[in-house]
């Protein structure tokens, strides 16, 4: 049962092949471009893949492979698409937007109206139930069509970056609706943001250029992740390249140590991957003494705000960049700029080294 | 833009004229002008109604050709013309229908048959007030699907056949080639329509006005009418 | 302690403009040439008028009837345009097919033909000899000098008028709503009732008035495709035109009425468009 | 070691919508219908053509004549329009003043009025008689029954179309460039030539046509304001109405010049008009 | 010489005064509807105050208490403002749009155009002179934006959050861009950016309710708050009350050690500030045993991501929304969820104490 996928769309070099089982929610992830609204788009019938076939629990999506095609319209599919912006019908009050699905659906006026309002309460957002769309905020907009979506009963939800419009202050607000509302129910929910991944998903899929690189449980493949985007995206330096005396060799030649924490049976020269986190990195003036295993002379390429922290990126002369998390002070003190020469420093403790 | 319509330095005599005049007169403007070297006619054709409202509000016309008496009054009432207003041609009702006649109509009274689609001009404008004026005098009430706002609009019905018959003038059906058929009715002699022509005072070429208005009151004049199917008017 | 949260109310981004509007000087000496333009043949016609025999020339029978009988046919032909015009509105926005531009000129086409020929036109087609006539005719169904032609020349003239200009609200519109109440469940006939028709009500409604407005001044094609008979075929423009011959008072004051008519309409409907606009 | 960039190209957000089109099947009956109501008289037209007799039709002295003058008073109506209804189109659009609504209702009315009563307002704005003739008069400038009588109920008829389908679209557009032009220096002038109207383009090459198109089958007010004298009033819809009798082959002949002229100028400027929306 | 602004608006409760130094780029910081965009209108002449005035340099731009009024149309003041959508004319090549500016000034075709290629290369953008503005992405139409406002040659330079609309991975090579150029130039930047402030900025002035609440050097407001919303923005937990032995008393009685690291003159019972970072205040399921002086027993109310570590908002009971940042191994660790009782901590040498 669930969701079974497989999909090309040759305009868009798209190719997927994916499930997702009954009740899980399983977060998209990918790069500009990657294929995740293309992904959607063919799972709500808003887009047609040049061949293919899609089954939902027991329903044909569609079966471009058999003959004659078999096509379903978007509004047969008990498929909900949520995207960026709420799109909330500006002619229907509040509560009338989230019974339209139900009175869409035939049930009768009295009837939808006391599941719109169900659902309204679910997401917090009752109070609105008389107003129009355009006197919502935008997070308040955005739970509302969580609402619409969730009265249409569908029995896919995909969510296309549900908090990407929204200010920073609503999301986390927004994220705990989600988090509740969802719980069971058949969702993929495509984001840029790691936390959607951590808090919303069970699973997770990773899209590069229109096919999956990397799929597995959220936190298995955030703790060691096999693509660059991944590892990007999970906050982590990675480098790739084989087993080398316990450390890790890559293509250039550069040499990283680091820990095994699981006792695998990695042997010299298999592919392996070492990652380090951009807070484990840090950034001296002239080299350091002392402990630190690994060491670069590298230049500082870019400065860029995360959170109360700054991350520096910094190239070495083998055309890696590395990210490094400093504070404020340190960027004052050491007196960051791009075009600085600095020495960056990773202890091998901070570096885990796994199998790929 | 020059003021008067035509041309820049030869002559231009402007003619206001019933619509009903065109072929007759456009062929007389041409004699004019062979007449008259570097003198040019212009016509205005349209309805009386209309010329008269033009003339009244100014319009530089040399001369007036009006298809009814009223219209003719309103510009001589108006101190507009030079003298008194010369009958010219008269024009007589007929019945026009389509070449083959599909319904048969023989006589002025086959025009009330039921299930017959009659169009005549309405009462306000001059064919339909001769219209009118035959029904009083024959005693036949006619059931007209349509009064027609203007006689052209009367033939072109009829020529489109969506009317069995229409009541226009002789010299419509004449001009109308085989297009439709004349049947002409002895009572429409109750109702002379009078053309009557006048020069006027106020017009750029007011003395070239007088010369046409001349030359269709003359003997050449008068027979390109009566070929066009005028009748003379009664002295 | 605390921190202070960012107030989460997304604010207006750029700010009033209220106080620039950006036009210089000069333009309103043409801005307003225009407007007089149109407004001193409307104030010629009012003082022209005799208003002391206003009322009376207004109630006659001739006058009422032909008032009767255009607002009848104005608003019949309105709904024609409706039923047929925001189908083509919709075809010509959400599909592409092979040859659309050459429809869309075609439709805009009884905009430029004369009326006169117009009516002509459609002597050729639905008249007794024309292309349709005789399956009219074997169907019982007479048109010609009947208020159905009436309606037909209306309409034929006043459907380009509908089709342009909801075409172009509905550009702007767009599409998402639509496709957001698809996967709501909503079938195409439900998306088009309960979503693209709600949704383009201001603009349908300027649209409407436009051709209304058109059908009620419509004259060269009555004329000449319906005829002009006291309550069956003689609308208020024909009225006009031929009290005009007898009495011009009476045509200006039958004008001025159609005037009077068409202002209310336009004034009723602006307020209603901009009601609906404020939650666009 | 290296963390991957995510890609910088800003993408379509929300993927292509290609194959929803929305509409419900039964729809294109209507649509249909629409199309045909308006082709179908058109072919009727064709069909009865004499097509032997076309080229000496229409190349016959008087119907050259019309034709060429019908073709140089458009025009001039259309840049009179120009003249008059961008400025109005612009105070309209952009300026907030008491009885906008009033103004707007009252430009609009030349599409309600029939022509013909257009046409005597005109005369009694303009004649001799009228409200401005004694001025025009004194001054050397004779008004009604030239040419430019002509051009004047060409702009009289023309001119809504223009404001009203420019006012949609400088409403749609906005004024944000306007200000951020303003910001760099540039005085309002300016900004008119140089943001404002380039901007403005597609927009108005469709009111363009349109307002050409109803000048060029202006029949009503012209007759009734400028008369129909050969070669100085006589346009292409004059002709058309006085052939129509006599000779209905040559009203059909011109009426299908007519109908070429407005298409070819219609395809063009969508062409023209949607070159100019890739930029948009 | 610079700028000197007084202006009021009644209708928006805005009434502010500030100078701007010949030369000097300020910060405008400020929550949503503190009247940031206002102030900008104000100056650029796009919105008209009830009363005030304001010169730059040696020109009035406007006086509405002198009678009769003054007030400079916007194309005459020398006054820029580059808002958070580029807006670039759709109409004309990138170039032409950089030269449009200097065009307008009266300057010929080929000297704008020489002077647009000069902006352009200034702002890394030559090579899409030629192109439409349909064809940049956003970061690249936001670049040539900034070079048509600079060309222009405007004596004072505002920024509406120029970088708010960009995609995270452009804002740091935009900001470098805009370190270069501004560097000398008169110019406001509005931002809800700390990073914005501290890179681009040498002044700081914080809007609140339509007024002027904090206003100095950018280090210097950062590092010692007044204002809840410094506080915020700087990413520290701010209390402020009055000393009592060495500590701050907030007017619910709570009381906060810390360090005074500023031998300052501040007596007993004054007004004064504690802030801490975030970073510093640790979480436990317990209370934990040893050092830390300030301990407190809260709710978790929201998680919120921030860049790669997640800030953690607890409520204690007597209102205060505490913020700390942990790992996101540390919220599974603890199981931290909003409604989990936890205990906070922090160490009074992490605390810093100052007058107000
Ligand atoms: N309407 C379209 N026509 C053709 N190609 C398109 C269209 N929309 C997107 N593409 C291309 O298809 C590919 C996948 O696009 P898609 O929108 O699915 O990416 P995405 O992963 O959702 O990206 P983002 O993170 O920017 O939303 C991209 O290469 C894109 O350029
Ligand atoms: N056009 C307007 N008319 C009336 N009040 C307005 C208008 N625009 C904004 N305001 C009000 O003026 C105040 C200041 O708004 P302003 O846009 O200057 O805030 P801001 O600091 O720029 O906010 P943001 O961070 O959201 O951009 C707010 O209370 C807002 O509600
Ligand atoms: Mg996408
Ligand atoms: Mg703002």
């Amino acid at each position: 049962m669930g969701l079974r996928v497989q999909a090309a769309l040759a305009g868009r070099g798209f190719a997927v092949e994916l499930d997702v089982a009954d009740g899980e929610q399983v977060a998209v992830l990918g790069p500009n471009g990657s294929g995740k609204s293309t992904l959607l788009g063919i799972l709500a019938g808003t887009l047609r893949p040049d061949h293919g076939r899609a089954t939902l629990d027991d329903t044909v999506l569609f079966d471009l492979d058999a003959r004659p095609h078999r096509w379903r319209p978007p509004h047969a599919r008990g498929v909900a698409l949520l995207a960026q912006e709420a799109l909330l019908f500006p002619h229907l009050s509040v509560l009338d937007n989230v019974a339209f699905g139900p009175r869409v659906a035939g049930r009768s006026r009295s009837e939808s109206r006391a599941l719109a309002e169900r659902w309204l309460d679910e997401v917090d957002a009752i109070e609105f139930a008389g107003r129009r769309p355009g006197q919502l905020s935008g997070g308040q907009a955005q739970r509302v069509a969580i609402a619409r979506a969730l009265a249409a009963e569908p029995r896919l939800l995909l969510l296309d970056e549900p908090m990407a419009a929204l200010d920073i202050s609503v999301a986390p607000l927004l994220r705990r609706v989600l988090r509740r509302v969802l719980a069971g129910r058949t969702t993929m929910i495509v984001t840029h943001d790691l936390m959607d991944a951590l808090l919303l998903s069970e699973r997770m899929i990773v899209l590069e250029q229109g096919g999956v690189v990397e799929a597995g449980p959220t936190g298995a493949v955030l703790q060691h992740p096999r693509a660059h985007f991944t590892a990007h995206i999970a906050g982590l330096n990675l480098v790739t390249g084989v087993l080398d005396h316990g450390a890790v060799r890559d293509p250039s030649g550069a040499l990283l140590s680091g820990v095994r924490p699981d006792a695998d049976g990695l042997a010299e020269g298999e592919p392996a991957a070492a990652a380090f986190s951009p807070a484990d990195v840090s950034i001296h003036a002239a080299p350091p003494g002392g402990s630190p295993r690994n060491v670069w002379d590298a230049t500082v390429t870019e400065l860029e705000p995360r959170g109360d922290l700054i991350r520096v990126r910094a190239d070495d002369r083998h055309g890696h960049v590395l990210a490094a998390d400093v504070t404020p002070q340190s960027v004052a003190e050491l007196d960051l700029y791009p075009g600085r020469e600095v020495t960056c420093a990773v202890k091998a403790a901070a570096v885990t080294i796994y199998p790929i | 833009s020059s003021p008067s319509p035509g041309g820049t330095d030869a002559k231009a005599v402007t003619v206001y004229a019933a619509a009903s005049m065109k072929t007759t007169f456009t062929a007389l403007g041409k004699s004019f002008e062979s007449s008259h070297p570097g003198v040019t006619v212009t016509f205005n054709f349209a309805g009386s109604q209309t010329l008269a409202e033009q003339i009244t509000q100014g319009a530089p016309a040399d001369a007036f050709a009006s298809a009814n008496d009223a219209n003719m009054k309103t510009v001589t009432d108006a101190g507009l013309a030079s003298g008194d207003a010369k009958l010219y041609a008269t024009n007589q009702l007929t019945i026009a229908v389509p070449p083959d006649n599909p319904a048969k109509i023989g006589a002025f009274a086959d025009l009330a048959k039921p299930g017959i689609k009659l169009v005549v001009c309405a009462p306000a404008v001059p064919c339909g007030a001769a219209t009118v004026k035959v029904e009083q005098a024959t005693g036949v009430t006619l059931k007209p699907v349509s009064e027609e706002q203007a006689v052209t609009d009367v033939l072109s019905k009829v020529q489109a056949r969506e009317a069995d018959a229409g009541l226009v003038y002789k010299t419509d059906v004449k001009s109308a080639g085989d297009t439709v058929k004349g049947i002409d009715f002895p009572e429409s002699a109750k109702a002379i329509n009078n053309n009557s022509i006048v020069a006027l005072t106020k017009g750029p070429q007011a003395a070239l006005g007088q010369q046409f208005v001349d030359l269709v009151l003359s003997a050449e004049g008068q027979k390109v009418l009566a070929d066009a199917g005028f009748g003379k008017p009664a002295a | 302690m605390s921190t202070t949260e960012a107030n989460p109310a997304p604010a207006s981004r750029t700010g009033g403009r209220a106080d620039y509007s950006g036009l210089p000087r000069w333009l309103y000496v043409p801005a307003a040439a225009g407007a007089l333009f149109v407004l001193l043949p409307l104030v010629a016609m009012v003082l022209r008028m005799d208003w002391t025999r206003f009322g009376e020339l207004i109630t006659s029978e001739s006058s009422v009837a032909a008032l009767e009988l255009s607002l009848r046919t104005s608003v019949s032909a309105t709904l024609a345009c409706l039923v047929l015009g925001v189908p083509l509105a919709l075809a010509l926005a959400r599909r592409h097919f092979p040859g659309r531009d050459l429809v869309r000129s075609i439709v805009l086409l009884p905009l430029v033909l004369p009326p006169v020929v117009g009516g002509i036109a459609l002597l050729y087609t639905f008249g007794r000899r024309g292309l349709l006539g005789g399956t009219l005719d074997v169907l019982g169904i007479p048109v010609a000098f009947t208020t159905t032609a009436v309606v037909i020349a209306q309409t034929f003239v006043a459907l380009p008028f509908l089709v342009v200009s909801l075409e172009g609200t509905l550009r702007t519109v767009g599409q998402r709503y639509e496709l957001v109440a698809a996967t709501l469940g909503a079938r195409p006939s439900t998306v088009l009732r309960r979503v693209t028709l709600p949704l383009l009500l201001p603009g349908l409604a300027s649209a409407t008035v436009l051709s209304f407005a058109r059908a009620l001044g419509e004259f060269g094609a009555t004329v000449t495709f319906a005829g002009s008979l006291q309550g069956v075929t003689r609308t208020l423009p024909l009225e006009i035109y031929l009290q005009r011959v007898d009495d011009p008072d009476a045509a200006i004051a039958l004008s001025l009425v159609l005037v009077g008519v068409a202002v209310v309409v336009m004034l009723v409907t602006n307020r209603i468009s901009q009601r609906a606009l404020t939650w666009a």
